[in-house]
């Protein structure tokens, strides 16, 4: 089976692979590039663990065709910190309480990313709304919505 | 029978490639669910490099290309009348991703954009130029043969176009049952045409329901003779989320608080 | 046509640990050079917080700073033995096990430092800040950090400890069923007020008002996190969850999340919770499990709370619209109960007026 | 929206709040890891050359396997080996033989007949996933099918189809005796005979999926020295070491099982197939195999919590007193026995949920049918019986015109009573959970019920064992030759136990040597009197969000003077359990002492509310216990 090449940019690290035709860019993210961050629950498009930006704008890794990816940009929360320095949104994830599994936080953290990042001062149902594709099986949601609007208020210099 | 993609410059070319065993994807919403699970169908998938993602004017109607994406819709202020049903498909990644084209073929529990299309009477424009209408699109989906390359929708106010979706997950999820309604007349209504998601193989009409409203004004007394037969030429089936016997029980509750405004 | 407010009680009480016992856990600690410990479990975490809580009880019981214990969970090689994470054993078998193995590492550190400062260990005690000094006298101290530096390098000594924990199994009589089932119990109670739609049966959990009973809360905030998601869990149970919807028929198994019905987070229940801490003889530090106990009265309550509103008995569960709208039509219409039982907006109302 | 209280004010006097570590908000050891998304699950280790492993699965709910032909699978592209019962060494195992329970009735792939739909008949090892899929989707199964049964009481039914050879009954055997769980404790006839009312309802609970977002998996790969890691996201790492040693027939020392962070499991990550099945792959290939269920297979080919059905039948006096409580369960185990025979001697010891009802019976039945096999989850054996012991003591307080608060705590078991099961409660806190959130939501209780206290029970007949009726029906194999038709405990008692009978309690096997025992002064709570005088707050409230309003009983109810505060002798005569006793102690009387100086003012009726009004509890719901000084680490401010 001819493996076909594919580049992108991932957190600003420009990648080149070769993939399986028909793979997901999930795969093609975790076994490719290396990038273990998003994750696989469901392959289906209805957990929302594998959430990643390309070009600014949460997609669905495991129901993005890798071959479809090509020349874009693709942010993971891999790429979320600057360095040591956590992105104000994994701050109060952590200060908040927001996780305990863990699986969901990448693509959660990703889709809030998105959110904060078109809308600043997002209101509660904003931020319901933005991870509403995102299943959280332990929290029932609402440390989570309530490490977002904490987050937001923080990069406006507000306490929520 | 390992997959292979294949790529081709236009829409035109695309659509005469897919055939039994291959596939155009579009959002990939639909297909990646199916290749992830190891669908036997089909072994090739048809990409297209031409994407036609435009919302325009045209007419006395508005252009959607099939590539257009739901955020796409939410963005177009000439689809603002499809704001209402856009919105409530999906979390915002499929919206990112999941497009007019595809959701013409989506099977219940899914097809809120094409039950909302059924409803407005839309035209479907197929890659070797033919239209289609709305509803003889829908009845012979399966058979279908060549791409979708766009959707003309009359343009309606917001005051004539009405839609529902019941679902019990929210903000976010399937349908249990979807409504959309196409009321002309001011007063009494001259012409509805009301279709039903999820309450069938395809979204459907119901047309006893639509003939059982003209004359009427949109009172308890006047939609009563509708919501009465609403159900007629509807065939909701049981599945995971409600039975038919349920779907069959509330649909008139849904289509008459739709009608009335009472959500 | 109308929508009915109801509102539900229920109580509950809940078995820690695996029933009838034979489900040892064990825990090994040891410290690095300089005075910080590794503890080794076998024990699983998959989201309650073991490594965390473990941490803090290794940190409590050695008498040291919680910043300079870590938990690892993840070997078979160097994790000593323990059965799992599962029916609530836990906080009370791998902490019990955690606080014995701590146990013994903290009296070689004692010993340790004892010959530091040339005192009898027994006249040591630990500030829990990193330091070891005489009890009443403060200044003669030694800190954790050379305690184990000489321990190791000039004393020849390990700061190490071993635990297991273990209640030896029992069983049930044939006819009478005496057993010993488990030695501690969890408790609860709630409130909840439900609105129950009577054209369509959809019901939506409006308020919690709860009281759980935890033993300790060993982490406040830990616990914070079971008893939220948990009372998530259990609406989600009464109202939403099943593989098979139309048991005992097998048809129409869920395959997807779009089909297997869960709350989403536009149905964040407000929830006013109440935690009581009565220890537990033999649990660590009295804590015991909440992460099961607290998403079972919640099925109860609203079933009842449905009866409350409307009338309508909800025996199987999940609680669907269709089982509610049954109900309404085989009772010609909602029964409203009422009731002196506090709620505070009782009644119906038109639909479209909430 | 939500808010969170520490009641620190009620059992204040049997706990140490001055702990260091103990009761501090910490954040999670974890939770860096959880938001960099560095922490490493499973599948988050890499592995050159990885094969992945599907399953080939059955169609069927029930059928004999007349021939599996793996032919054209084998030949396709990227398949490395096809693997059949026959590579299975030991293809025979039930869970809980590790602890020597139950009979080995499972094997890891099926051979001569399914049992379920979905069960495993085959496995594709392959380069890819796609790969395995498409192999999979080539394997030829003849199949005879069979009847089958889905209904637990249809198949206890005389000519019921035969599920599973090892239970020739349907039913798990208990005891080599019963094909159900007994439960019998006083005369429940006899009381039934003299209640004012009976009530009587059935309840049930569909299976339930646990949901974790991350499915089962594990990745194996050989290791040197002859070894496999196995990396997986089990629940119960020995559990699924020991149960692939078992299977594979292999020492156990030859098994690496990296794990220990699992994406959430609730109970489903238990059943150890993953892990067998990886390793056994691993084994026959010589490379890393992944091995792991898709969304479709975790929800329902995985095992979920069982399905149960419930009758419950009460005597009850009008009064509210229950006076006789009966039931009859079945369990849902699916086609194989996994944990669930287990959960049902829980079930049958949690009987009759948290009140003290002088007569019980229960027959519990756990019963296979040709599903899904069930298996743990967050509640396992006692979700659903709650669910209907809780909906059936509202249906008492229908009958009976008692609030269903007060029946609750009318019939509420406290410190000291005898339960069904022939052991002292202690430790219990219903009555003032149910106070608590009565008062929280403003449900009125009367002042007598407010007052209330589980210190206060063991009285009288309360900790006794009255003479027990017992019977031997349902002995193994008379429900299916047709001679026990009846489910529920028997109408006709054959024998008695004496009043009084009952065996040891079993206890925590004491520390090892002294070395391991935590000092009595520091472990926090009221085991001895040796530590200072413990402290207590005034119930501070934290919320959790600023955005919230603090919530506080205050508004809803007026104040209440305090109620008397309780005697010692209850806790005076607790004694100190070996697990944390030194020996010396353990024969002491340990009591913890009640607090000297607690300024504790009695109620005087003057105080009292007016009492043509009923008494609604304020907060704090204490029994006047509140004492001065309070502890730094009970500041009620939410240490962040």
């Amino acid at each position: 089976m001819a493996k076909v090449p594919l580049t992108f940019t991932l957190n600003d690290a420009e990648i080149g692979v070769f993939v399986v035709p028909g793979s997901n860019l999930l795969d093609v993210l975790r076994r490719g590039a290396g990038d273990l961050t998003p994750k696989e629950g469901c392959a289906q498009g209805a957990c929302g663990a594998c959430t990643v930006l390309i070009d600014g704008v949460p997609h669905l890794s495991c129901l993005t065709l890798a071959e479809m990816a090509e020349g874009r940009r693709i942010s993971t929360t891999g790429g979320l910190a600057v360095g040591p320095e956590l992105h104000p949104l994994q701050t109060a994830f952590m200060e908040g309480f927001a996780a305990q599994c863990g699986f969901c936080t990448a693509g959660m953290l990703m889709s809030a990313k998105a959110l904060l990042d078109q809308t600043p001062n997002p209101t509660r149902d904003q931020v319901i709304e933005a991870i509403s594709g995102n299943l959280c099986r332990c929290t029932g949601y609402e440390p989570i919505v309530d490490a977002i609007l904490t987050a937001a208020a923080k990069m406006q210099g507000r306490t929520a | 029978m390992s997959l292979s993609v294949e790529t081709y410059p236009t829409l035109r070319e695309a659509s005469q490639a897919i055939g039994d065993r291959a596939r155009y994807i579009g959002g990939g919403t639909l297909l990646m669910r199916a290749v992830n699970y190891g669908d036997q169908s089909f072994d090739r998938i048809v990409i297209s490099r031409e994407i036609d993602r435009t919302i325009r004017n045209e007419g006395q109607g508005v252009r959607i290309g099939a590539g257009a994406t739901m955020a796409d819709v939410l963005a177009s202020r000439d689809a603002g009348f499809l704001h209402p049903v856009a919105r409530v498909i999906g979390g915002p990644a499929v919206r990112n991703m999941g497009t007019v084209g595809g959701n013409l073929f989506a099977a219940a529990p899914f097809g809120d954009f094409a039950t909302a299309l059924l409803a407005l009477d839309a035209t479907v424009q197929m890659a070797d130029g033919q239209n289609q209408p709305m509803e003889s699109f829908l009845s012979g989906r399966d058979r279908a043969r060549g791409l979708v390359v766009a959707v003309t929708v009359p343009r309606v106010s917001e005051r004539e176009f009405r839609f529902a979706k019941i679902s019990r997950v929210k903000p976010k999820g399937a349908s249990m049952m979807a409504i959309a309604l196409w009321l002309r007349g001011s007063g009494r209504i001259d012409e509805a045409r009301i279709a039903f998601g999820t309450m069938g193989p395809t979204p459907l009409r119901a047309k006893a329901a639509e003939q059982a409203l003209r004359g009427r004004d949109l009172t308890e007394p006047g939609i009563a003779a509708a919501l009465a037969v609403c159900c007629d030429g509807l065939q909701p089936a049981d599945d995971p989320l409600a039975t038919a016997w349920y779907r069959r029980a509330v649909a008139p509750v849904h289509l008459k608080r739709l009608l009335l405004e009472t959500r | 046509m109308a929508i009915h407010r109801g509102r539900g009680f229920a109580c509950i009480n809940y078995p820690i640990g695996m029933n009838l016992g034979g489900d040892p856990a064990q825990a090994l600690v040891h410290s690095t050079p300089d005075g910080k410990f590794m503890v080794a479990l076998s024990a699983i975490d998959l989201g309650q917080g073991m490594k965390s809580v473990t941490r803090q009880i290794a940190a409590e019981t050695l008498g040291v700073p919680v910043e300079d214990v870590y938990v690892d969970t993840a070997d078979s090689d160097t994790g000593p033995h323990d059965m799992g994470s599962f029916a609530s054993r836990g906080t009370h078998r791998v902490g019990n096990a955690v606080i014995r193995a701590s146990a013994e590492a903290r009296k070689q550190m004692m010993e340790a430092a004892a010959d530091e400062l040339e005192v009898n260990a027994a006249d040591l005690t630990t500030d829990g800040r990193g330091n070891i000094h005489v009890k009443g006298a403060p200044s003669r101290s030694i800190t954790v950090a050379d305690t184990a530096t000489a321990a190791q390098f000039k004393q020849g000594r390990t700061l190490s400890g071993r635990g297991i924990f273990l209640i030896p199994p029992s069983d049930a009589d044939p006819d009478t069923g005496e057993m010993t089932p488990v030695t501690c119990f969890a408790h609860a109670a709630l409130v909840i007020d439900v609105i129950v739609d009577d054209e369509t049966g959809e019901v939506e959990v409006t308020e919690i008002n709860s009281a759980y009973e935890v033993g300790r809360a060993l982490n406040p905030r830990l616990v914070e996190q079971q008893l939220i998601g948990g009372a998530w869990m259990g609406v989600s149970h009464a109202l939403y969850e099943t593989t098979e919807p139309y048991y005992p028929d097998r048809s129409h198994g869920p395959e997807d999340f779009n089909t297997y019905l869960m709350p989403g987070p536009g149905q964040i229940v407000p929830h006013h919770i109440a935690v009581l801490e009565r220890p537990a003889e033999d649990a660590p530090f009295g804590g015991k499990g909440p992460g099961e106990m607290c998403a079972n009265p919640v099925l109860p309550a609203i079933a009842n709370a449905i009866y409350n509103a409307v009338g309508v008995r909800c025996d199987r569960l999940p609680i669907t619209p269709e089982k509610v709208l049954r109900g309404l039509q085989a009772n010609g219409g909602a029964r409203p109960q009422g009731g002196n039982n506090g709620a505070t907006q009782g009644g119906s109302m038109p639909q479209g007026q909430r | 929206m939500t808010t969170v209280e520490f009641r620190k004010d009620l059992f204040a006097d049997e706990r140490d709040d001055t702990l260091h570590e103990i009761g501090k908000p910490t954040i999670r050891q974890d939770i860096l890891g959880h938001v960099t998304g560095r922490t490493p699950y499973f599948d988050d280790h890499l592995f050159d050359g990885l094969l992945h492993m599907r399953a080939v699965r059955s169609p069927h709910h029930h059928a004999r396997i007349r021939n599996i032909d793996t032919s054209r699978a084998a030949v396709m592209p990227g398949v490395r080996r096809v693997v059949t019962a026959r590579d299975v060494p030991v293809n025979l195992n039930t869970l809980l033989s590790l602890i020597n329970f139950g009979r080995d009735d499972e094997p890891l792939c099926a051979h001569d007949k399914v049992r379920f739909l979905g069960e495993t008949v085959a496995w594709i090892i392959a380069d890819t996933e796609r790969q395995a899929r498409d192999a999979v989707a080539q394997v030829r199964v003849d199949y005879d099918p069979l009847p089958h049964v889905l209904d637990v009481e249809e198949a206890l039914k005389p000519g019921a189809p035969l599920v599973n050879e090892v239970y020739p009954n349907n039913t798990f055997d208990y005891h080599g005796k019963y094909d159900h769980q007994k439960l019998r404790f006083g005369d429940v006839n006899a009381a039934f005979a003299r209640a004012d009312h009976i009530v009587e309802a059935e309840y049930q609970m569909s299976p339930i999926e646990q949901a974790p977002i991350e499915t089962c998996g594990a990745i194996a790969a050989p290791e040197q020295n002859g070894r496999y890691v196995c990396h997986t996201n089990t629940q119960a790492l020995f559990f699924s070491l020991g149960t692939t040693a078992k299977l594979l027939d292999m020492a156990s020392s030859r098994l690496h099982f990296i794990g220990g962070t699992s994406g959430g499991g609730f109970g489903g990550k238990v059943d150890s197939i993953v892990e067998p099945t990886a390793v056994l792959g691993a084994v026959l290939t010589g490379r890393p195999v992944r091995f792991t269920w898709d969304r479709y297979e975790e929800m329902q080919v995985g095992a979920p919590r069982g399905g149960e059905r419930w009758r419950i039948k009460d005597g009850v006096m009008a009064d509210g007193s229950i006076i006789a409580r009966e039931f009859t369960g079945f369990f849902d185990s699916g086609a194989y026995m996994r944990l669930s025979p287990y959960a049902i001697i829980k079930a049958a010891g949690h009987l009759p949920g948290p009140y003290s009802i002088p007569n019980i019976a229960a027959n519990v039945f756990c019963v296979v049918t040709n599903r899904t096999p069930a298996t743990a989850m967050r509640g396992f054996g006692i979700t659903a019986a709650d669910f209907a012991i809780e909906c059936h003591m509202d249906r008492v307080s229908e009958v009976t015109g008692v609030d269903p608060i007060a029946l609750r705590l009318k019939n509420a078991y406290r410190d000291g009573d005898m339960k069904a099961h022939r052991r002292v409660a202690k430790n219990t806190a219903l009555i003032e959970c149910c106070q608590v959130a009565a008062g929280k939501a403003g449900w009125p209780l009367s002042a007598d019920l407010a007052a209330m206290t589980s210190l206060g029970g063991g009285q009288g007949d309360r900790a006794l064992i009255p003479e027990t009726a017992t019977d031997e029906e349902g002995r193994i194999g008379e429900r299916r030759a047709g001679r026990a038709p009846d489910t529920a405990p028997s109408k006709r008692p054959t024998g008695r136990v004496a009043a009084g009978q009952a065996g040891q309690a079993v206890v925590a096997v004491p520390v090892q040597n002294e070395d391991m025992q935590i000092e009595v002064d520091r472990i926090g709570h009221a085991i001895a009197a040796s530590h200072g005088a413990p402290v207590a707050s005034p119930a501070p409230t934290y919320a959790r969000q600023a955005i919230a309003p603090q919530r506080t009983g205050a508004d809803i109810v007026p104040p209440r003077p305090a109620a008397p505060p309780q005697a010692a002798p209850v806790a005076a005569s607790r004694a100190a359990p070996p697990a944390y006793a030194p020996p010396s102690q353990q024969a002491a009387p340990s009591a913890y002492a009640p607090p000297p100086a607690a300024p504790t003012p009695p109620a005087s009726p003057q105080a009292a509310p007016p009492a043509e009004k009923p008494y609604q509890p304020d907060r704090p719901f204490s029994r006047g216990v509140r004492k001065p000084g309070t502890s730094p680490f009970l500041s009620g401010t939410r240490r962040r």
